[in-house]
């Protein structure tokens, strides 16, 4: 984990609100694991002080990319910024996903929205090459296919208005498949609250194991504040984890979904 | 140059420390900032018992500030120690810990236990946290609960103890007043100020414990005010605390009255912030040609026109 | 869609004026907003006599604020109705007169001599200016003065009584309440927050009086949380001031128990923000198919989660 | 006194840390009397909220032109904006100057900093052409004297480092010009406090009129804060007068020097 100044290599629309961000940062690039984040200070905000954390979607040599959608004014101040510009980064951080290995669980990967983004890095770095589900509104809001079949992934396809793949949620095909065949697989999601907890369930009813990256508000993100709290199994009940450092993957086993997240 | 100013029978090495609760317990920030270079490291607030803190979500960013109701999450006094004063304790730079309690006993007790640990440097009382009653009051706004707390926890340790008052009274001067008679060697002034944001879509508000405590730069001239109301009604020093983010904010506290000054807020969105503030009072100090920061400390320099 | 809110015996057209203090005596800002589509012009404090204020500087500019210490500056009574009265008289809209003294029996005699003025709209009385003693405290601060200049006030006058509160208490609800048994038909909430700032190179006061009153965005979540603990505690309407620069926050205002709202230092910066307030409370009813903004106000959903 | 939004037709470094500000303000530059300004918000300060006040330096049919000094936060911002960006204006505003008449006294400009942009457009409309005495601290700060010659007036200049005409102060000249002959002469200054005082007492010492633009921090620039107060004298002793609505140019025998600016 450091802070580093990184200068913007390009910035650009990718598709409807969805911005792809490449960076030079050389101290971050080589240490990130699959599901970690960086947080980002976004200067021209001046009035809202946190910074935002994006999941590393690909990393080089010394640069970082992340794929983000422009949801609110940090991310809006953040699509107006031009190559060469800088961005103070802490990074990387969190605790990320498991990477299978050649003996390891088969993995299916599920995402919803930027949660494509959250599991790129995983199926890159992954022994072996799996199915990865991905659902979202409608077309233009499914990220970065290409770039998982280019890996030799299978990827299948959900929208809830039907524009493209199977019409409804990603859990349908998901749970088509588990019916098809559960064992020896392992689930890793990133994407909405709601549609991690179905997941969860799915685990829990076919007994597989899943790794779910929990997208909570944060403030400090590196587990001095305590804003990022999810409720986690302990032996003698429960307790509040940090989504920024025991997360933002967890064992989806362990979280109390019921405490509400 | 002289950087070092006292606190009680604490030395520090310069006058900038960090504010407790927004510095986790040491080792988080450590891999990003080198904390021997602090004045001290103020960790998280300490009770008895471990403490499990509100639902989230628990900080919401508002213009210039955060309102946060953590609920004073924390591991308790026995895992304190077990797990984060070996390596504080290795520190070169003293460690505050800053403590709290349900009843003036609670106060007394974890004071006693932290007593215990060899080469602590201070103990901070908050008295003033608005968060863990429902309606936001505390202690740290009656006069008689303000001085027990403090008198108990004075009885239980020799070592050098700061009353962080609550900035939510008419006027601080009675509030610092009670607590140097009471035998704190010093105050820290202020913790976050009691406040609420609600979301109009839902309707709900946007925190989990309905109300929380504002901090950051929007509370700066609250605090600066505090500060300079307190400074010329006690002897004991004055940590200044209050959306510091650069050195010339440190300057005004301690211009208006601050022997030391606590970083909050600003680590979570720009983790160097106190070591640029100590690089900056040491350019200050250059600059101006002053020999050592003690004699800028209460120098504000009034002079009441009398044009009406 | 009904817009219109009662505060005491008055009706106003949609619930959204201008504070005290930022907008002038109405001429001001007549040629840049039609002041015919506010609920209510509120006017600068006036006293008796005539006031010539503060040295300066009056006001800097703070983080998200403003800090200010005019010293009320103003005409007095007479010429206040001499000059100013004839233009407000002629508005559609009703006239919130500002007032304040330095004894009870000031008060008194400045609500008499305003309750002459045929078609005035309400009268409201500062107990919370910060800046007219030397140590910033006020008439507000205490609840018995509080008690006597609303009673006194009350018997002098017929008209609408709104008592602005001062936001410098450990809880507003006592003061509320007080002003409440004492007569007043509403509250307004709040004032300015006493403060400070310092500039580092001279050492001085950013402000000939040495500390004033901070306004702005940076004071909102402050002055949400003591609206919301006021309309808990009165059965009055209050209208809530501080920070409001768009509909955004009058509705979180308004949703936290405010019955209307007051735009104060916005004005400054931009001085159409009222009927921008006014058109996006209309936008938010029509989004969310509200007919009445009466049903707003003071819905906020409290739900509590019991997982600690 | 309208509010307009007002485009960037131009926004060019001049000399040094001045620069000229073009805009399309159609619904105020035809009301612009000299000496008025106009109060600018400029949308990037965000946490810093106030408008700022530039005097008016020219206008065109359309158009409106200012001449501004980087000196802080609002004017480095300023600085940044491009041609086509909006800016929010207030204006006119103020009391501006008197113009002098074919029969009126003859005019005697003195300028300090950015005090020639208050005086450009007094030049202008005025019905002679007099003497401008320009001050600064060194040739850099010397704005505009081309366009004050090209109006036909006489410019002498004085600068502190003596690196353009006369070395000293502004003052200096304008007292040797006064000495040759002052009578039927009136002094228009704007610029620093200090400046306007010394020019107010020589206005004195000669018994000749001189009106002073006072450049005091504003607020709301339209009369409604009572921020920006000047003692002036009145029948019974003094009261505290605006500058941004009976002012900024005040008759320099009116104001209370004493009292402190
Ligand atoms: C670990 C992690 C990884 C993430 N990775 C990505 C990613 O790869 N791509 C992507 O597009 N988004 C990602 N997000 C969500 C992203 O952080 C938010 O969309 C972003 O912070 C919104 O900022 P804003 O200023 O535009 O929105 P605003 O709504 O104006 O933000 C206001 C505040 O709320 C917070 N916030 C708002 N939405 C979210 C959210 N969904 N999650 C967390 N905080 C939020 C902001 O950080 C800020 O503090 C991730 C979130 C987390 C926690
Ligand atoms: C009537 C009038 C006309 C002016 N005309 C011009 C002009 O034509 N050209 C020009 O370069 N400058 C002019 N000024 C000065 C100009 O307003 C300031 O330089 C500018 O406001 C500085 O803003 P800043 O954010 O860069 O500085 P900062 O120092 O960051 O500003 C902080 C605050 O102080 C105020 N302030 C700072 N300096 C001054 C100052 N000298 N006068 C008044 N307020 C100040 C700002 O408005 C702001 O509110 C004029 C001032 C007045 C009152
Ligand atoms: C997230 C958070 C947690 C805090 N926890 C504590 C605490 O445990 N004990 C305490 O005395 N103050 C606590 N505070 C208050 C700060 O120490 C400080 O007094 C306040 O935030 C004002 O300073 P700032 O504006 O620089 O943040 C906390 C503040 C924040 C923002
Ligand atoms: C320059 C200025 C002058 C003020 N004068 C008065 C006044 O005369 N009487 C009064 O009751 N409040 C006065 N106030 C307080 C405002 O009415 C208002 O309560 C406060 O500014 C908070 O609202 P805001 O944040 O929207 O500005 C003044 C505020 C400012 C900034
Ligand atoms: S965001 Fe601060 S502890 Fe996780
Ligand atoms: S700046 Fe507000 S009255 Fe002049």
């Amino acid at each position: 984990m450091v802070e580093q100044t990184a200068t913007i290599i390009s910035n650009r629309c990718e598709t409807g609100l969805y911005f792809r961000l490449v960076l030079h940062a050389p101290a971050i690039a080589p240490d990130v694991q699959p599901g970690q984040f960086v947080h980002i200070r976004i200067p021209s905000l001046k009035d809202s002080l946190l910074r935002r954390p994006f999941s590393v979607f690909d990393t080089g040599q010394e640069t970082i990319s992340i794929l983000y959608k422009v949801v609110g004014k940090g991310t809006v101040a953040l699509a107006r910024m031009r190559e060469n510009e800088d961005l103070s980064l802490l990074g990387p951080l969190g605790h990320g996903f498991t990477i299978p290995t050649a003996d390891s669980e088969f993995p299916l990967l599920v995402a919803g929205g930027y949660g494509m983004a959250a599991l790129y890095l995983l199926a890159k770095q992954s022994a072996q090459k799996g199915i990865v589900f991905a659902g979202a509104r409608e077309r233009d809001d499914i990220l970065c296919e290409a770039e998982f079949r280019a890996l030799g992934w299978d990827v299948r396809l959900a929208t809830e208005d039907g524009s493209c793949g199977e019409r409804g949620l990603v859990t349908q095909p998901l749970r088509t498949e588990l019916e098809r065949n559960a064992e020896g697989r392992k689930l890793f999601a990133c994407g909405p609250t709601p549609m991690l907890e179905a997941v969860a369930r799915l685990a829990e009813e076919f007994g597989v194991a899943a790794e779910v990256s929990l997208d909570q508000h944060l403030c400090c993100g590196v587990g001095a504040c305590l804003t990022c709290v999810v409720p986690v199994k302990t032996p003698d009940g429960w307790e509040y984890q940090r989504a920024c450092t025991e997360g933002p993957v967890f064992d989806a086993r362990n979280i109390l979904w019921e405490a509400g997240l | 140059m002289n950087l070092s100013v006292k606190i009680g029978r604490l030395t520090l090495q310069n006058p900038v420390t960090v504010a407790s609760g927004t510095f986790g317990y040491g080792p988080e920030y450590a891999r990003l900032i080198d904390l021997n270079q602090l004045g001290a490291v103020t960790v998280k607030g300490i009770r008895v018992c471990p403490v499990r803190g509100n639902p989230p979500p628990r900080t919401f960013e508002v213009t210039s500030g955060l309102l946060n109701a953590i609920g004073l999450q924390g591991p308790g006094v026995d895992a304190f120690i077990a797990n984060y004063w070996p390596f504080l304790r290795e520190l070169k730079v003293p460690t505050i810990v800053n403590i709290w309690g349900t009843t003036v006993d609670e106060y007394a007790e974890v004071t006693r236990r932290l007593s215990e640990l060899e080469g602590l440097g201070a103990i901070e009382i908050n008295v003033s946290c608005p968060n863990v009653n429902g309606d936001g009051t505390a202690f740290g706004t009656d006069l008689l609960l303000l001085d027990e707390i403090v008198s108990a926890c004075r009885r239980a340790t020799r070592l050098t103890l700061i009353t962080k008052l609550s900035p939510n009274v008419s006027s601080i001067v009675p509030y610092a007043k009670a607590a140097e008679q009471a035998g704190s060697d010093a105050l820290s002034i202020m913790n976050s100020y009691p406040a609420m944001a609600i979301d109009p879509e839902t309707r709900r508000p946007r925190l989990g414990n309905v109300t929380g405590g504002l901090s950051g730069p929007c509370i700066k001239p609250i605090a600066v005010k505090l500060v300079f109301d307190a400074a010329r009604a006690v002897r004991i020093p004055i940590i200044g605390i209050g959306g510091i983010q650069d050195a010339s904010d440190a300057l005004e506290f301690i211009i208006a009255g601050a022997t030391a000054v606590a970083i909050g807020t600003a680590n979570f969105y720009e983790p160097q912030t106190a070591l640029r503030v100590v690089e900056g009072l040491r350019e200050y100090l250059k600059n101006h040609q002053i020999d050592d920061i003690n004699g800028l400390i209460g120098s504000v320099r009034i002079e009441r026109k009398n044009s009406c």
